[in-house]
Formats: structure tokens, sequence, C-alpha cells
């Protein structure tokens, strides 16, 4: 029985931020479109609340917040965990969720006279399927649960890219689903192994009593393969862009901010949490490299997209591309591997509301001027001055210029690749700084000329806020407060790989 | 003993069999003939393996739910000419070397698990008593892993939420395509009338002596949604508007009544989804009663598909 | 060889083969058959692990069994989300495909999508 | 008494043995499909009923004894219908596919 | 007397997989389906034998529960044949 094993105080704040979103789709189910879009609203702040609290209990102990469900222990029960990453992603999905959803209440209201309709009802209990999802995977302890959990993401992100209802929308939602349900059996599988090894799936168990075993290998390579194709990692990223450009911009801006960090976060719980003792093999710098492939390929892709929601999708597989240097440079027991580890969550982080922001921002122009070509976005940063800013200051982020997140997460990124001598990363990182800035220019550089421009109609002043609001939170990381990095570190196991050869 | 093993290597050797079938048939209706055989085999497989709750599982949403899913689609589907250029030999190559690889591991990892084997099975059978129940499995479900359970309930009705999902905005509030043909043949009706209340009592059985021997709730209505889409199938009855309060009140009730009563678990017994000292197995199979309805009015809304406004007029 | 082996090659295989099936085949409802071959190896793989873990009167471990309960009725759920998609992709296009527009790399159309 | 009550067991279910083998050389060896539904229902009907009839008298109580016939009744029912569907089908010259 | 039942189950069981030949060669989907309608029957023969013979709880329900469900999915097949579509406006009656 280990300290970690008895429920501590806050705990049942875990409970309540996993059930909140999760009865919210069983009332907004019953009830109706319309009624779903209050509760998803209604239950925003709550859910805020909660988040808010479980970091402040978290940062007061010093160490994880836990919850035992039932009384009863692991390995029979299941026990809810919540450390410093899980506060900080918990907040951020609590940020980031209902600023997707107040962008969305213009184009996913219920038609006045009706009780019900099929987009409302869809995008509005998919949305809360997503925050239950994700606090689930940011808190839960137990690898099955955590299964159930990327099921449900699944299940909601999915039919969010095709809620338009446009053959072409089911077509990506088609490959994303098969994409999705691939990865998750994959995980399923190496769960089935490590129960089989160990006689537990939790967490904090399985850390206790792993060693090397065939079966251990072979379920780290399934997990990871799994998990990889649902975060979209090159080459497993097919089905990211079409899904991605193709949803209504608020589903857009929650795909590519948070959905394919959830399936991150169990990457890195895995590996940090789960596998510490476990000799890597050269795993680390494989995942290195296929994220390094990523900034590449992404950029290159992205410099030659067409349309800009396309643009924003691939550079989004270059920015999770930059996710994957965490493993090579936050693992181990050395001097930089603090920095490795921290630049590759302030990366998580900043991408989520940088990206977030500029999918919104994408959504807007399309609305005002009735498409997203960029070769036509002539003068149009003069009638739309907020939007272009709000993709200005997420493309800072993306560029990892400074003030921003970005910066201070491929900064700290740059420090630790340097430290350790592994100068590859770092090429790697300044190679997609620059790219990124050549994808940026693109869109910024005709907008700003003073061409003639009309608009379909003016953009929503409360939509350009939203998304102005979101890239700024993205700068505004860039001046994380060392304390902020602290949090970043509670319950982040001592690494043990040192120990063995 | 020689005799289960001579046993064992032939099933292993139709299952596989079957399964090449599966994928290599030409046509998709064939495919999913073979598909339904091999849900037929696993539940067999499953038995040898001693787990006579997942054979039964496996035979209702296997076998003969997931079975009527894939005909009814293919059916539709199946006339459809392929669009996309077959795979070229060098991906052929590359996908089988990448699939055995990924078999020879997994053996290999499977085949050198650690001996003795890690088991719960002591610890499942020390809290069984404070339970009341005599099925450790079922004990894992709404007992030890209840949170799990609750979950994946919810991702069963958020899984009926997407399909409705993908409905045309038009039909919204309709009903999903009847599920038989417009005029259905006798014999299907007089087999409806008879199988359906039987199969009906067979599922209330499995689920209430699934707390002592196999069987429960998910098995139970897995059967009882059986015997519901026959009965669709033979024009007895028609899918439900989806707009009807009660089908939406009967799809949540088991997900609803169990994060209700996990809610209540502090003041009933300390702990979220706890169950009061000695009265657990009455509280247990109240929510295994809701999730006996819930399922099975959720596997055949998923069957069903979403409302295309072909009925409901 | 045991019960438990002899289903350890049957679990991989199918694994293998649903794997090989799911890369190769273009037509997505034998895509969906495929996913559920490796479905069902991965359960088999569960069950074993269960099997294996007789000790003494209990036969096996009941906790990989409810595993697999819940796992059959997911991966149906997914099956059925997955027809869904597809039939309405064929009503909206008349086939199915898995190459939506843009979907490989550039977007070729010129028309404002 | 055991003695001839096994005897009647391995009767009954080496006759259940025989029809499942000759339906399935019926399955197999017939030339078209009416012949084989015909071939293939009786004999396995029969052959379920006789491994039945074969398991009743090992039954420990009346209860499990009537879960047996029940069991039977339903398979019987089945199989009759669908053999009755396909069968008109088949007459009617239906291109089942 | 156990193992006159277990291989009883076994011949069965082969018999009736030997049957499966029939999914394999057709031609018609309807051939393909009797062998699987023939498979269920037989399966669920050999798993009242196999509980006869070893005692393991639960196998009958196994068993009754295929029995509930083997003519299923058959009806499913004859019902959603493809061309049975035609026969809706035909002399169906």
């Amino acid at each position: 029985m280990t300290a970690a094993d008895a429920t501590t105080q806050g705990g049942a704040l875990l409970v309540f931020a996993i059930l909140l979103p999760a009865a919210g789709i069983l009332a907004s189910l019953a009830l109706g479109g319309r009624a779903a879009e209050r509760v998803a609203l209604g239950s925003a702040p709550i859910a805020l609340v909660i988040a808010l609290a479980v970091l402040v209990e978290v940062w007061r102990a010093g160490r994880p917040v836990v919850y035992v469900i039932a009384g009863l222990s692991p390995p029979l029960g299941i026990a809810l965990r919540a450390d410093g990453i899980s506060t900080v992603f918990l907040l951020t999905s609590a940020l980031i969720v209902p600023a997707a959803g107040l962008f969305a209440r213009a184009g996913f209201a219920t038609p006045p006279g009706a009780e019900d309709s099929r987009k409302a009802f869809a995008f509005w209990i998919m949305l809360q399927a997503i925050s239950a999802a994700l606090a689930i995977i940011f808190v839960s302890g137990d690898l099955f649960n955590l299964y159930v959990a990327l099921e449900l993401l699944t299940f909601a992100a999915v039919p969010l890219a095709c809620v338009e209802g446009r053959a072409e929308t089911f077509a990506a939602a088609l490959r994303y689903l098969l994409f999705a349900l691939f990865g998750s059996i994959f995980y399923l599988l190496g769960a089935a192994l490590l129960y089989g090894a160990f006689g537990t799936l939790d967490i904090a168990l399985l850390a206790e009593r792993m060693r090397p075993l065939p079966a251990v290998t072979a379920a780290a390579a399934l997990m990871t393969a799994g998990l990889l194709a649902k975060t979209a990692l090159f080459p497993l990223h097919l089905w990211l862009p079409p899904a991605h450009a193709n949803a209504p911009a608020p589903a857009s801006a929650v795909l590519s901010g948070l959905v394919v960090k959830g399936s991150f976060f169990l990457t890195v719980r895995l590996w940090f949490y789960v596998l510490p003792a476990l000799p890597a093999f050269g795993f680390d710098a494989l995942l290195g490299a296929l994220g390094s492939g990523a900034v590449v390929f992404g950029s290159v892709l992205a410099l030659r997209q067409p349309r800009l929601k396309l643009l924003i999708a691939y550079s989004t597989i270059a920015q999770i591309g930059y996710l994957f240097l965490i493993f090579p440079l936050g693992s181990g027991l050395h001097a930089w591997t603090s920095d490795g580890w921290n630049g590759g969550l302030m990366q998580v982080l900043a991408h989520a509301f940088a990206k977030a922001a500029m999918f919104l921002a994408a959504g807007l122009l399309y609305e005002s001027l009735g498409h997203d070509r960029i070769a036509k976005f002539s003068g149009a940063a003069r009638v739309m001055p907020l939007t272009f800013l709000t993709l200005g200051l997420g493309g800072l982020s993306l560029m990892g210029l400074p003030p921003s997140g970005g910066f201070a997460a491929k900064w700290l990124l740059l420090r630790a690749s340097v430290a350790s001598g592994q100068w590859l990363w770092a090429i790697v990182v300044l190679l997609g700084g620059l790219l990124a800035a050549g994808y940026v220019y693109r869109i910024l550089a005709p907008a700003l000329s003073s061409d003639p421009v009309a608009l379909k109609a003016p953009p929503r002043r409360a939509g350009e806020a939203i998304a102005l609001t979101l890239a700024l939170v993205a700068v505004a990381l860039g001046f994380a407060p060392d304390s902020f990095f602290q949090l970043l570190n509670i319950g982040r196991p001592p690494l043990a790989t040192a120990g063995l050869p | 003993m020689i005799l289960f093993e001579a046993l064992d290597l032939g099933l292993a050797a139709l299952v596989l069999g079957v399964a090449t079938w599966t994928i290599a048939a030409r046509r998709v209706f064939g495919a999913v003939v073979g598909y339904v055989a091999y849900g037929l085999l696993l539940a067999i497989v499953w038995v040898r393996l001693y787990a006579p709750d997942v054979a039964l599982t496996e035979a209702a949403i296997g076998g003969g739910v997931t079975g009527v899913l894939l005909i009814s689609a293919s059916t539709r589907l199946g006339r459809l000419p392929a669009v996309d250029a077959p795979p070229g030999a060098a991906l052929k190559f590359g996908a089988a070397v990448i699939s055995a690889l990924v078999a020879s591991v997994l053996a290999a990892a499977v085949i050198y698990l650690p001996d003795p084997a890690p088991s719960l099975a002591p610890e499942a059978d020390a809290h069984l008593s404070a339970t009341g129940l005599g099925n450790a499995v079922t004990a894992v479900l709404i007992a030890y892993r209840s949170f799990d359970t609750m979950l994946e309930k919810v991702v069963l009705v958020l899984a009926v939420a997407g399909v409705w999902s993908v409905a045309p905005d038009r039909f919204w509030g309709g009903a999903p395509a009847p599920l038989g043909r417009a005029v259905p043949d006798a014999a299907l009706v007089f087999l409806a009338r008879i199988l359906a209340p039987v199969g009906a009592v067979i599922g209330v059985q499995m689920f209430w002596v699934g707390a002592d021997e196999p069987g429960g709730a998910f098995q139970g209505g897995a059967i009882l949604a059986a015997m519901w889409m026959l009965v669709m199938m033979a024009r007895l009855t028609d899918p439900p508007r989806i707009s009807s309060r009660w089908l939406r009140l009967g799809l949540i009730a088991g997900p609803a009544v169990f994060l209700l009563l996990g809610l209540a678990g502090p003041v009933m017994a300390g702990s979220f989804f706890a169950f009061p000292e000695g009265f657990a197995k009455p509280v247990i199979l109240f929510i295994e009663a809701f999730m006996v309805l819930s399922i099975a009015v959720t596997l055949p809304l998923l069957v069903l598909g979403p409302p295309n406004g072909e009925a409901g007029r | 060889m045991s019960a438990s082996t002899i289903a350890g090659f049957v679990g991989a295989g199918l694994v293998g083969l649903g794997l090989y099936a799911l890369i190769v085949n273009t037509e997505p409802l034998k895509k969906l058959l495929a996913f559920n071959v490796i479905g069902n190896g991965v359960f088999l793989v569960f069950g074993i692990v269960a099997r294996r873990g007789a000790v003494g009167a209990f036969p096996f471990d009941p906790v990989p069994q409810a595993m697999v309960i819940t796992g059959i009725v997911v991966a149906f759920a997914a099956s059925a989300f997955a027809v869904a998609l597809m039939l309405r992709l064929a009503e909206e296009s008349g086939s199915v495909s898995f190459d939506p527009e843009g979907g490989m790399g550039v977007d070729q159309g010129d028309e404002d999508a | 008494m055991s003695i001839v009550l096994d005897l009647f067991t391995v009767v009954a279910v080496g006759a259940g043995v025989f029809f499942f083998l000759a339906g399935t050389v019926a399955l197999i060896r017939f030339p078209d499909s009416l012949s084989r539904l015909h071939g293939l229902t009786k004999a396995d009907n029969l052959g379920l009923g006789l491994v039945v009839l074969g398991l009743i008298p090992r039954a420990a109580s009346p209860l499990p004894a009537l879960k047996l016939i029940v069991l039977w009744a339903l398979v019987q029912l089945g199989s009759a219908t669908i053999a009755q569907m396909i069968g008109g089908a088949l007459r009617r010259r239906e291109p089942i596919e | 007397m156990n193992d006159v039942l277990l291989t009883a189950a076994g011949i069965i069981l082969v018999t009736v997989g030997a049957g499966l030949a029939r999914v394999l060669y057709g031609p018609r989907e309807v051939d393909r389906m009797m062998a699987v309608q023939l498979l269920g029957t037989g399966g669920i023969a050999a798993l009242l034998l196999a509980a006869s013979a070893t005692g393991v709880a639960g196998v009958e329900n196994v068993a009754l529960g295929l029995a509930l469900l083997s003519s299923f999915a058959s009806v499913a097949f004859v019902n959603a044949s493809p061309a049975q579509g035609a026969s809706d406006r035909g002399e169906n009656r």
C-alpha cells in the first residue's frame, strides 16, 4: 500500500470534474439541442471553478491529489490522481472549450420555435463529451479507464468533424474514425499485455512493479503506435488535415487545440510515469526523429496550401512534431531534462491556445469574406484588423518569437538540446521556426496590402474578442513565472532511467 | 488431455480459416457471412477459456447484433463501385511484413508472460461477500470497476448521438428506416410472434441470474435488443421517432441512474460509487435493471442508424 | 500445448490478419471487418491473461474478462457509428472513398470551398 | 439402471452425430441450393434433437432438462422459419445473393 | 462416459467446420448462409455435450443464448438479401 493509494483532501473534486460534463451529456441528450446549449455553457463556469480548485489544492499540497473510487484501492479498484500537469491541462481544457462554445453560439443556436435541431444537438453534446473525455484522460490513474476515455474522445471528436454534413466532411470523418479506432485497439492490446505481466493497470502500481519483460517492450511499442495514430504524428497524420480543415471553426479549434493533445498526454503518461524504469532501446530518439520529420514535412506542406484552414491544419501537424522532442530531451536524470520537460509541456499549452485562436480567426474570415483562399485576402487586414491581429499573435507563438508561449517552449527545447549535445533537435527547432515564419508571412502579407475588399458581413465583435483573448493567452504564456514550472513538476516521477544501463 | 488439445487445435484452425475468408472474400456480403460464422466460433473459444460471460456477450453482440448491422450495411453498400485504386504490390508486401512482425512479436510476448501469472481472482473473491453477488465478473463490472462501466454506458449513449448526428437535417426528429421489408415473410412474422416473448423472458432471466451465474445486464440487455430487432424485422413494429421523449429517457436511464447512485455514494457508504454495506445487492440489481433497459434500447438504435424520414409519417 | 497457448497464437494471428486487411483493403466495410478482427484478437489476449490468472479454486481472473465485455460493447458501438458514416457518405457522394478533397496534401480545387 | 441410461445416451448422441455428418455431406455434395436446404434442415434438427434427447437423462433435475427442451424448440422454430424463407425465395426463383 | 460425450462434441464441431467449405465455394450467398446455420446448430450441440461432460457452470446458458440468436442472424440475411428488394413489389404475399 503506497501513500498514493489513499484519498487526499480535495480528491472529490476529481470525481466532479468528470461527472459534471458526463451528467451534462445525459441531460442534453434527454432534453434536446436548445437545452444542450444551455447545459454546456451553464456548466462551463462550474468546470472552470473545479479546475481552479484542483490546481490550488495540488499547489497547496505540493503533491498529487488522489481519489480512490468506491474506497477500493487499486489494483482491484480505480484511483484518480491529479498531479501538476493534470491541473494545468484541466484548466486549459476548461478555458478553451467554453471559448469555442461561446464562439459557436452564433452558428449552432437552435432555430427559433424549435426545441431541437440536428446541428445544435450534435455540437453541444459532443463539446461536453470532449470535456468529459479530457477530464478523465488528465486525472485517471488506470490504463483501462483511460481506454474508455480515449473511446469517448473518439466518439465525440469524429461527429464534430462532420457536423456540417457535407460529403467531404463525411469522408474526412470516416478516415479519422478508422485511424482513431486503430489507435485505441492497439492501445488496448498493450494494456492487455501489461495486465498479463503485472496483474494491474494502475499507473502507480505498474511503475512500482515495472521490470523489463518481452511483454512490456511489445506493449510499449503497440500502445505508442496506437497513440501516435491518434495524435496524428507523422507518418500517421493523413487523417488530420481534411478532418480539421473541413470542420466548422469552433470545432476545429477544439479538435486541433485540445483533442490531439489528449492522446499526446497519454503518451507522456505512458513513457514518463509507467515505463521510466524500462531501458528505452532508442524509443525516445525514434519519437524525436518522427517529431522532427513532422516539423519539416508539416511546415513545408503548410507553405503550399491555398486555403487558410488547410494551412492551419498542416501547421498543427508540424507543431505536434515539436511535442515529441520531449521524449529525447525530457527523459533521464540530467541537468537539462527539466528544460526539455518544461519546454515540451509549454509547447502543448502554447499551441493549444494559439491554434484555437487561429482556427476561430479563420472562421471569422470565412464568415466575412465568404472564402478562406489566401490569395484573395488582399486588403482584408484593413477591414478586419482584430482578426488579423489574432492570426499574427498566434503566428508569433507558432514561429517561436518572443514574447509568446511558443518562444518560451522553443527556447527551453533549444537549451535542452544544446546542453545535452543533441544538436539535431536544435536544428529542427530553428528550421521549424523559419518555415513557420514563411507560412505565417504568406497569410499576413497579402492581407496587409491596400487593395479594396468587399465584405459579405462585418466581423462579429464577440467572436473577434474571443479569438483575440485566446491568442493573448498564448502570448501571456511567454511570461509564465518560475512557480508555473514548479507546478508542472509536481508529481513528476523521479526518472529512474539513469539507474539502468 | 489429448482430446482437448485436438479439439483446441481444430477450433483454432477454424477460427483463423474463417477470419481469413472474412478478410479475403471478394464480395462484401460473403465476407459478412463469414464474420457471423466467426462470431459463433469465437463464442466457443470463449467457453474453452472458461469465460462463459464473455461467450454470451460475444454470441449476442459479436455474432447477433453486429451481424445484423453488417448485413444491412453490406446490402446497401455492396452494390456501389469501389472508387479507390487497389493497393500496389509494394504496399501489399509492406503490409504483410508489418503484420507478420506485429503478430510474431505479440505471440512471443504472450508466450513469455511471467509464470506464475499475476491474478486478482483471490482479491476479487475476497470482496465478493460485501457486494452480495456470486458472479465475480458481474462484481467487477458493477462494483469494483463501476466507474468504467458507467463511463462505458455514456460512451454507448454518445455513439447513438453520433449516429443520429449524421442524419440529413430535413429528417431530424423523424424515425430511422424500417429494418424489414415492406411486406414481411409470413414465416418471419410467425417466428417473431413466438420467439420475441420467449426471448424477452430469457433475456430478463439472464440479467437476473447474472448476479450469481454467468449472465448479467450486458447479456440480458443484448438479448432483449435482439428480440426488439426481430420484431422490427417482421414489421410488427417500426422504429421509433428519435424525438420521442420516452425513447431518450430509456436511452439515458442506465447511465443516469448509475451516475446518480454513484454520486449518492458518500451519503450511502462513505465514498463515490460505493455501495452500502449489507444492502449492496438490491442497489446493484436496481442499477442493473436500468442498464438492461438502456442496453436493450441502445443497441437496436445503433443498428437502425440515423433518422431518414421513411417512417414515422 | 495448453488451451491458452493455442489461443495466444490465434489472438496474435487475428491481430496480424486484421492489420494486413486494414491496410490493404480499400472498401470501407472491409476495413471495418478488419478492425473487428483485430479487436477479437485483442480480446482473446485479454481472455488468455484471464485464464492464466487461474488460482486454486478460481478457474479465471474475472477482471480481464470484465474488461473484454466492456471492450466488445464499445467495439460494437464503434462499428455502428462507422456504418452510419459510410451509408451517409454513400448517399451524399454516390460512392465511398477515403480520399476527401484536399486530403492528400495540396488542395487542387479552384472553386471556393 | 444407470448403465441402461448411459447406453441410451450413447446411442442417442451417436445418432445425433450421424445426422450432423449427414447434414454436412448434404451441404457439401448436393448439387443445388434447394436440395441442400432440405438435406440440411432435416439433418441438423434431428441431430440436435437426438443430442438433446441423449443428454436429458443426465440432467440432475427437471429444470435443466426443461431448459434443454426449450432450447431445442427454439432452434427448431428458428431453422424452420429460415428454411421456409429461403425455400420460398428459391422456389420463386429469386436470385438470392 | 464423459470422454464419449467430448469426442462426440469434437466430431460434431469438426464436421460442421468442414461444412464451412460451402462458405468458400458458395456459389451463392444463400449456400454460404446455410453453412453458417449448420455451424450454429452444431456449435450448440457441441456446447451442450461439453457442458454435460465437464460440468463447467454456465455453458448451457451460452448454448441457450446461441439458440436464441442463431436464427436471428440468418433471418437478417434472408430479410436483407439485396435481390429480395425486387420481391417486395412481386407476389410475395
